[in-house]
């Protein structure tokens, strides 16, 4: 079973050479730690930059210079600014090459929720549903089940839904999943989990092919 | 140079009265119109609607407004770290219209450059989409947004010049230059007002035909929302 | 009977302290040259840049600093420089607070057309269907008629239309007039020139109400 | 940094064949990715269509792609200063199809951030609304309008950075940086090509996120076509 840091381990794989990313908040923002240092990725992040490097060292934090989550970052060479509808024109026109979010629920046909649950205080969207509605590649990492083991990979998503049929691969403490049209294939169990665990810990519709691989996240 | 400066926070909110829909620009405290938030409070104009990406905190930014009960509607994307916020909103006393930052954006956008409304597949599918016209472009589906309709814009840049050209730093730029010119008028606050002249004409990230009124602010406290440090 | 500059300097009367002007090619563009020394004027150019100034002295001319017209010019303290999407911003929003257009016809009800001559050449319409369609505050510089004689100030436009019910006033060679509910109404004879001269050269319903007086444009 | 730097313009060309469309900046002359022109014209793909506000002169701009009869159709707002291109238009050798000044910068812009289509005010009640929808917004009427779909784009600017980031200079920007991101592939050429971090992350007119390849042009001859001055 994998921790936050192994899911944002696992998906850091997914990140290619010459990729621009969007991560989300939480476990997505982890993944920055885990890319291969042999390729270059440039970090984009939706309140208007471009190219984000570390965060500051103590002292040298710039209260003009945050990401989405608010946090102080710095820049790397080549980073630009812009403005939020500039921001969203590389998002909504495709620009972004893989975006990464965490999920409450995914169902079998992509749909994800992630920013509502009714009788909750409701923060709002930000820009998670401009990013689902137009990213072309899009990886959720999530957590399996929730607290009471109840599955959150779903035929069907219970809360109000961020975006329709937008996933594409799902990271879990469990397991990597693709979302295909026939439901959700089995690529990789985490280390330790049997494919009897992962069926288990499924609602939708789980397509186990052949031998399923344990994952490597070394 | 048609000069736009003012010469005081009072002129910055000159006009603003009950029932007034404001745009403020900012992403949670950053690149926010501090000294006229603090001026709109002293102010008090009430039943407000105001939109802006995000709601401040307690005790900071929009929340400041919140304190006072000047506001009646807030249109943002995300208005978490605010207990008033959420106390008003769970009494019913505030009313929240919640929207994609994205589509937050480019209504602002369409404001400014005369679109009365644009297609986004943002919240296609969603609670966001209810009520709202749908449609097909190239097998992909969209929703119809309208442009906003705003009395004033208060927005913060980093430098300005007399003839209202704006200047912003890192991503204090944000919504702020989506809003110019999206309201009937625009009010500018800098931290650093300069001659006309002094600012490269290239370099101008709004010029001063947006902007109605500019002011530089007598304080700026920056507030940092999430101080987040590495070890050296 | 005015001349172009004539024309001009009677436009130029019309430019306010405080406004935003964009001048369209031709008898538009000599309007500046007569604009009150005491007011504050700025002049936006559509491919992209306000605060124009007067034309480069010879030798300090820049191929990169040009007007619509493509014409090398000069800008003054406070200009800046902006693209097309954001000029048309401009126009479309209307934040520019004066068009000066020339044109071929305008009709009663404040329709121009400017652009096109079936049969001969179209070089396009520019931005010209922009600025008609979206500009609250349109002053037409035209001559009154043909130069066979025949009037270009008609009931109904005869060729292909630019924008519709657009044009505010109109300053010809002839006259000065507004386009009004009711049609055109005489507001200022040129100097020398007769109603009766006006009335002839004008197709569309002309409203003469009271005295004329003769225009001032010293 | 992801490097967008090419180390010729015969790669920057590369991937361009007949019956592709182009987007090419430029207001006049001025502005036109000039190097990138003279290798299309070298390369000989045939058919193309070009959308670019003005189709050049004779003998410079676009004007040399029409020389060769490699363009099949123009959409442009304005084609004058051009006797083969009147040639070939009159005697119907090239479709040209008119489209006003900001609709043509916005149809850009469209493409590149991602709106299928947009209502604009322009040319409704005229030729161009013809085949058009065309709608009502709070009592003004509107035509629909879509996004341009193109192969390449080529743009000029005055600065770039190895990231791909571009900063132009004056009217040189006019419609450049509409048309980057708004085609498949973006090809800038710039007059001086820094390494990244040379430039101001704030002073950036469009992130390198927009553009594929990125050169330094080898000449520029920056015509003028209208030299206007005045006295002493």
């Amino acid at each position: 079973m994998l921790d936050k840091n192994g899911i944002a381990k696992r998906i850091a794989r997914e990140v290619k050479d010459g990729y621009f990313v969007n991560l989300g908040i939480g476990i997505p923002t982890l993944v920055a730690n885990f890319v291969r240092e042999d390729i270059e990725v440039e970090f984009q992040s939706e309140n208007g930059v471009l190219g984000m490097g570390p965060f500051p060292f103590e002292g040298e934090e710039d209260a003009d210079i945050i990401n989405a989550g608010k946090q102080t970052i710095t820049t790397l060479p080549g980073a630009s600014f812009f403005d939020s509808a500039l921001s969203f024109a590389m998002i909504r026109g495709k620009h972004v090459d893989l975006t990464i979010l965490g999920a409450m629920e995914v169902s079998e046909n992509g749909d994800i929720a992630n920013w509502k649950i009714p009788g909750k205080m409701v923060k709002g969207m930000g820009g998670a549903m401009d990013l689902v509605a137009s990213a072309e590649n899009i990886i959720v990492a999530m957590m399996h089940t929730n607290k009471r083991g109840a599955s959150k990979i779903l035929k069907k998503c219970t809360l109000p839904i961020t975006g329709l049929g937008c996933v594409k691969k799902i990271v879990t403490n469990l397991a990597v999943l693709d979302v295909t049209p026939e439901g959700f294939q089995l690529i990789e169990r985490a280390p330790g989990v049997s494919v009897e665990e992962i069926k288990n810990a499924t609602e939708g519709n789980l397509i186990i092919k052949g031998e399923i691989p344990e994952m490597k996240i070394a | 140079m048609i000069n736009k400066k003012i010469n005081s926070v009072e002129e910055a909110v000159a006009g603003v009265t009950d029932n007034m829909t404001l745009m403020l620009g900012g992403f949670g405290l950053c690149g926010i119109p501090e000294n006229a938030i603090a001026e709109l409070v002293k102010l008090g104009a009430k039943n407000l609607t105001c939109i802006s990406n995000n709601a401040g905190v307690d005790d900071f930014g929009l929340g400041l407004l919140l304190q006072q009960r000047q506001i009646k509607k807030m249109i943002s994307s995300y208005v978490g770290e605010n207990d008033e916020f959420e106390r008003q909103m769970l009494s019913g006393e505030l009313d929240v219209e919640l929207t994609p930052q994205g589509t937050l954006a480019e209504k602002c956008r369409a404001a400014q450059a005369g679109f009365p409304a644009f297609y986004t597949p943002a919240g296609y599918g969603t609670e966001v989409a209810e009520g709202k016209e749908s449609r097909e472009f190239n097998g992909k589906m969209y929703i119809l947004e309208k442009a906003f309709e705003a009395d004033f814009a208060f927005v913060k840049a980093w430098k300005g010049d007399e003839a209202g050209n704006l200047i912003f730093k890192g991503t204090a730029r944000n919504f702020n230059p989506c809003m110019c010119g999206a309201a009937k008028i625009t009010v500018a606050e800098v931290e650093e007002l300069v001659p006309a002249g002094e600012l490269d004409p290239n370099q101008i990230h709004i010029p001063g035909i947006f902007v109605q009124r500019i002011f530089q602010g007598a304080h700026y406290e920056k507030r940092i929302e999430q101080r987040t440090v590495r070890q050296r």
